[in-house]
């Protein structure tokens, strides 16, 4: 592709003392594409993420967006500037309601933070824009629960209605069906796929269930030991030797060939 | 010892030099020599507070802020025993007793704390402090109640260690020397039980993961109460051990504890070694410190302020204290 | 066979969470038996169930033929039951020897098991007076199995043992733990489905916090869908 | 939250709103002649009527403000309408019942001892046991500010107290200032005080910076006892200073009664607009989980910042307040206690309440004045409750940390917590 990519990192690394998470990766992602990142546990998935939005300072490399560099900003300013992230463990306010949370994603883009005097149930527009959040992701009936009292298939959809509250230019989903039952995944999946239908976001998808992976991801990148093994679009990467040898070999056999009829 | 340690001991030893060469640049050597012992005195009652404060913050994440009256409740047991004895045992044999039931009183008292009070509220760690906040008070009225505000006349030790020998061309009481070398006893058998015997052992491990301890099949309840009553002993036996030299009053805990606050913090919170090398610095720091200001102000201003201060400067530059890991 | 361990319709709450909603499984002596199921399903909770870390509310737990749900964790441990969590929890700052000798329950068990342990993990005879935490990952998941070895265990709770590992360093711990399981029973908790595969002669699938399916390895591996539905492809 | 609602309220305004402004309307002309010191007949007057001994004071205070309610109650329905700010009142109701007993107590403590509320005796003297009590309400909600709504745990509160009470004497005994420059430049000096401790929040967490605030709070208690400071401070003894004579609590006791009643409002008024406004939201954010909300977007320090120095600022005004009481400072306002005392009363009271600290204030200090002089007989042994305050307390903490995990108002409230869409309920 010739066109700049939106978000890109350049010989990103992060070692923990003399474990290399993540080693030298050079990713690129275009806008309003839905990009996977697979790779087995400890592949340095997470990692990465972290770093893309700024919880961990790399140790080397670069990561750039919309041509700017951004490493090592913290974590509130990448927000500002239109990453967002959801986590793989959930990971909420214990005692603030659903609708808080949504409420406070949605304000904390906004410029009233620091309005000290004024009630904050006075500011409509984050109000409506949680309500339109949680509607998308069907938790109204729920607004006003504490979200510790959400059954976790909930919780994750929470999750995600705090990204959609924040409406950012990129998604960064850590494993967003992490613990969902079967049953649960796929209204979890036609969720994310309206979000990226509506073309105006950039996904990231860092994902083990290589069944939602598939049916998603237009490009994917598939990392292992805190390396890119292998990037391309998901026919190819289903097809591709090393990444069967070193990642979905290990599964299971036979399991590209079924993937490859699948789509 | 461990690399990761390399820093810290490094950082302290510049400590330790920096301030005896300061004192040897300010003061003429036979004074020095009275500085450092009486730093080395200061240093090993702070330990001696700050060890169980030290162990079980580790073990059990409880701030304990009743080991001070641990250690003035030892004085106190200890000068009782030492009075009731019949008349004519020997003055060897009442000071020898005032520290074994100093000791053992302090440990079973302390094993009925943490039986009792402590052990409901592992969870919640802010409560435990208001707890032990209130047991400190609780401590320090009934002893009010019993003897009343003012203190007690120090009981006398053994001939031997009343009275003075020359160090350096300077005077200093040999009371202050058996004080140091039963700090530094104390210091070297807890080092060597953390690290030679098998309790030591789970404690460290405990202090990294109790649950794993457990899963690996050792009742860590009753390590928790041990190492608990041990603290709590070895607080007592400071304490029984400083009154012949600074008497017994009610709040000699508190300004104590305050002091083995420090040096835990210092030292990092939950590393043993931290503490006992943060003591030695601490001592050392007040000793010098006093000396100047006495000399200099007309005050002893500076020796409270000196800790304090060098504290806050040890955070900034290592949040976690000298020996403490960054992560926590 | 006989059963070593059985536990039948088991709910455990951790917080005000209802993690499991009964899980029932069998593991019969002398097998291997893995818990299956994607992440969150349940499978660390249920370990962690049986040894009493978390206490399940309902549910019914025997091993030996004793019943030992509300127990005490130590008590349970010492009934025979070792245990290696997930990412290891060795203790960083203790020697690889210390670390051992936690896990001894009388004195001397180390002292008797030291050559049985030196011979199925080598490398820890090497670094035998090293930190642990300046061990490798595959050394410091080979402290962690050996540890639940120094007493004579009867039952194993492995929780995935393989994550993170580089693949040689798998193939090395999978060649250890098949010739411990000739002599152990193992109840197995493993995402990685080739090493699951290899390694256990049964399986339970756990899902939402129910067993939903179980029975013999070789009969799963001949039913795809049954793969795919609950396992997606981890 | 409004809507339906509403008009079920709409009878609290009614009653404690109505009484409120009612007496507030009364007051105000004898707070104006206090602080305008002039206007001589007016004042004899009102000092008549309020120093009376007996019923008469009580009397007249309850029929004034009656007397006054109707026109209150009109007045503020036609000027605020439906929607206006008083509406904001009937969120209060009980709130308002107690605020109303608290401005009659003062008559009330002079019809209950048959004494004068303004010259020496049980009544004057009970005031200032109120006045004490509000002052530690004050500290202990800015305290709860901190610790209870945004999750920074300091053991160095006394700092911004013991400020308080020696910023405001020293500048007016040594620089000759007069009280509202010396407050004001108090407070900013706190505020500074606050930029420190906040600065100092973002590389030291935890226990860690507890232990910090604590050593940063015995420094200056050590420097206010020292004797090299000793023409400055008086050192251990502390100094005294004059204060003008309308604050001057000998004489005019019932004025700073009302002075720190109002300060203690203002203090409620300030942390409650502050929890319900963006900001507050932010902190409740912040003390949940810090972490996720800097991924947010939220600049975490920005909001520790303004909770450490707002609470620090009313921390000081508290003590200015205990410095004008006393006319006076030692250092025991800077010691460890006025950092404990905050602390227990919040946790006693309940931590993150809006009303759990000032329970507790007035809990541990009237209960300390009730049973001062108390006697018990405990079978042979004659206890006198007062000498073994201390111990009492301390069996209190014990008690209340092992039974009452959440304070007072929190179990309360925990109860009610299934009668759902209270106001309250994310608090």
């Amino acid at each position: 592709m010739n066109v700049a990519p939106l978000l890109a990192t350049r010989n990103l690394s992060r070692h923990f003392g003399g474990l290399r998470a993540v080693d030298g990766v050079d990713l690129h992602i275009h806008a309003g594409t839905l990009h996977a990142i697979i790779g087995p546990n400890g592949a340095g998935k997470t990692t990465l993420l972290n770093m893309l939005s700024g919880a961990l300072k790399p140790t080397g490399g670069r990561i750039l967006f919309q041509g700017q560099d951004i490493t090592g900003q913290p974590p509130h300013r990448i927000a500002h500037l239109g990453i967002s992230r959801s986590f793989q463990i959930t990971n909420l306010f214990p005692t603030l309601s659903v609708l808080e949370h949504a409420r406070l994603a949605a304000q904390a883009l906004g410029s009233d933070n620091l309005r000290l005097w004024r009630d904050f149930r006075k500011f409509d527009t984050y109000l409506k824009r949680a309500w339109e959040a949680l509607g998308h992701v069907g938790l109204e009936g729920q607004a006003h629960i504490p979200a510790s009292m959400l059954p976790h298939g909930d919780q994750r959809r929470l999750e995600l209605a705090t990204l959609l509250a924040q409406d950012p230019a990129v998604m960064l989903l850590d494993e967003p069906t992490a613990g969902l039952s079967a049953e649960q995944v796929p209204a979890f999946v036609d969720i994310i796929r309206a979000i990226a239908e509506e073309g105006d976001k950039t996904i990231v998808l860092v994902e083990h269930n290589m069944g939602v992976v598939m049916t998603l991801a237009q490009r994917i990148t598939v990392m292992h030991q805190g390396r890119i093994l292998a990037e391309g679009p998901p026919r190819e990467i289903a097809a591709n030797e090393a990444v069967q040898q070193a990642y979905l070999g290990q599964l299971y056999g036979d399991f590209a060939d079924a993937l490859g009829e699948a789509s | 010892m461990l690399p990761r340690y390399r820093r810290s001991l490094l950082i302290s030893l510049a400590f330790l030099g920096g301030l005896a060469a300061l004192d040897l640049i300010l003061f003429p050597a036979g004074q020095v020599g009275v500085i450092l012992l009486s730093g080395l005195y200061q240093g090993m009652l702070f330990f001696l507070v700050a060890a169980g404060l030290s162990i079980v913050f580790g073990l059990l994440d409880v701030l304990n802020m009743a080991q001070g009256s641990f250690f003035m409740l030892g004085a106190y047991l200890g000068f009782a025993v030492y009075g009731a004895l019949p008349e004519g045992t020997p003055v060897t044999w009442r000071f020898l007793a005032a520290l074994v039931a100093a000791t053992v009183g302090g440990g079973l008292l302390g094993a009925l704390v943490e039986r009792s009070l402590i052990r409901p509220l592992y969870a919640r760690p802010i409560f435990q402090i208001v707890l032990t906040l209130g047991l400190a008070t609780v401590a320090n009225e009934i002893v009010r109640a019993i003897y009343g505000p003012a203190g007690l006349i120090p009981i006398t030790p053994p001939a031997a260690l009343d009275t003075t020998i020359s160090v350096l061309g300077g005077r200093f009481e040999t009371y202050r020397l058996f004080i140091i070398g039963m700090g530094a006893t104390l210091m070297a058998l807890t080092l060597l039980l953390l690290h030679r015997t098998r309790l030591g052992i789970i404690i460290r491990a405990g202090v990294e993961d109790r649950e794993m301890v457990e899963a690996l099949g050792v009742p860590i309840g009753r390590v928790f109460t041990l190492t608990f009553a041990l603290g709590c002993a070895i607080a007592a036996l400071g304490g029984i051990t400083a009154a012949p030299y600074i008497g017994a009053y009610p709040a000699m805990g508190d300004a104590f504890l305050l002091n083995a606050i420090i040096v835990v913090v210092l030292g990092g919170m939950s590393s043993f070694e931290g503490t006992a090398v943060a003591s030695i610095l601490v001592g050392l720091a007040r000793a010098s410190a006093e000396q100047v200001s006495l000399e200099y102000l007309g005050s002893p201003l500076l020796a409270t302020v000196s800790i304090l201060l060098i504290m806050i400067l040890v955070l900034l530059v290592r949040p976690s204290g000298l020996f403490g890991s960054e992560t926590s | 066979m006989s059963a070593l361990l059985e536990v039948q319709g088991l709910h455990t709450y951790i917080g005000q969470y209802h993690i499991l909603q009964g899980v029932d499984l069998t593991v019969p002596e002398g097998s291997v038996t893995v818990l299956l199921g994607r992440n969150g399903a349940g499978k660390t909770t249920t370990l962690r169930s049986i040894l009493g870390l978390w206490k399940p509310q309902r549910g019914r737990i025997r091993f030996d033929g004793r019943d030992i749900q509300g127990l005490q964790t130590h008590a349970i441990a010492r009934l025979g039951i070792g245990y290696v969590p997930e990412h290891r929890a060795i203790f960083r700052q203790l020697t690889v020897e210390e670390n051992l000798k936690v896990a001894e329950r009388s004195k001397g068990d180390l002292q008797a098991r030291q050559a049985f342990l030196f011979k199925l993990f080598p490398d820890l005879q090497k670094q035998y007076h090293w930190p642990a935490g300046q061990l490798s990952g595959g050394q410091q998941q080979m402290l962690a199995i050996a540890r639940a070895l120094v007493p004579e265990n009867r039952l194993l709770l492995i929780d995935e043992p393989s994550e993170g590992l580089a693949p040689v360093i798998i193939e090395q711990l999978m060649e250890a733990l098949r010739s411990l399981s000739a002599s152990t029973t193992v109840l197995l908790v493993e995402q990685n489905f080739r090493v699951a595969s290899l390694l256990a002669e049964r399986y339970t699938i756990i899902e939402d916090g129910r067993s939903v399916h179980q029975g013999r390895m070789e009969d799963l591996l001949r039913e795809q869908d049954l793969i795919q539905r609950y396992l997606g492809a981890a | 939250m409004s809507g339906p609602m509403a008009d079920s309220r709409r009878r609290g305004l009614w009653s404690p709103g109505a009484l409120l402004a009612g007496l507030a309307l009364l007051a105000a002309p004898f707070l104006v002649a206090g602080f305008l010191g002039e206007g001589a007949t007016f004042r004899m007057a009102a000092a008549a009527m309020i120093c009376a001994e007996g019923y008469t004071p009580f009397v007249g205070a309850a029929l004034g403000t009656w007397l006054l309610l109707g026109m209150a109650v009109l007045g503020a329905r036609r000027v605020a309408g439906a929607n206006g700010p008083l509406t904001a009142l009937r969120n209060h109701g009980a709130r308002l019942w107690i605020l109303y007993l608290l401005l009659i107590t003062p008559f009330l403590l002079a019809w209950a001892t048959d004494s004068s509320a303004c010259i020496r005796g049980k009544a004057f003297f009970w005031q200032s046991v109120f006045i004490e009590t509000f002052i530690l309400a004050i500290l202990a909600a800015s305290y709860n500010l901190m610790f209870g709504f945004s999750g920074v745990l300091s053991f160095g509160h006394a700092a911004f107290f013991g400020l308080g009470a020696y910023g405001v004497g020293l500048l007016m005994k040594h620089a000759g200032m007069d009280l509202v420059p010396a407050m004001v430049i108090t407070i900013v000096a706190s505020a500074v005080l606050g930029l420190m401790v906040s600065g100092i929040a973002l590389r030291v967490h935890g226990l860690y910076f507890a232990i910090f605030t604590l050593a940063m709070a015995e420094i200056l208690h050590l420097l206010a006892a020292n004797r090299i400071f000793v023409d400055l401070t008086g050192a251990e003894d502390g100094f005294t200073f004059a204060v003008p004579d309308w604050i001057n609590a000998a004489s005019n006791r019932m004025t700073f009664y009302y002075l720190s009643l109002g300060l203690l409002i203002l203090t409620f008024a300030v942390i409650y607009r502050l929890i319900y406004s963006p900001s507050g939201r932010v902190l409740a954010a912040v003390r949940d989980n810090e972490q996720r909300a800097q991924m947010l977007g939220f600049n975490t320090f920005t909001y520790k910042t303004l909770a450490i120095v707002l609470a620090g600022a009313l921390g000081t005004m508290a003590g200015i307040l205990r410095g004008l009481l006393n006319k006076g400072a030692s250092p025991n306002v800077l010691g460890v206690g006025f950092t404990v005392d905050p602390l227990l009363m919040t946790i006693i009271g309940g931590t993150g309440t809006f009303d759990g600290p000032i329970v507790g204030a007035f809990l541990l200090r009237l209960a300390e004045q009730l049973l001062r002089d108390t006697v018990v007989s405990l079978g042979p042994w004659q206890v006198n409750i007062g000498e073994r305050w201390a111990l009492l307390l301390g069996v209190l903490f014990i008690a209340s940390v092992l039974i009452f995990p959440k304070g007072i108002i929190g179990s309360l409230r925990f109860r009610s917590k299934l009668s759902a869409s209270r106001e309250d309920e994310t608090m």
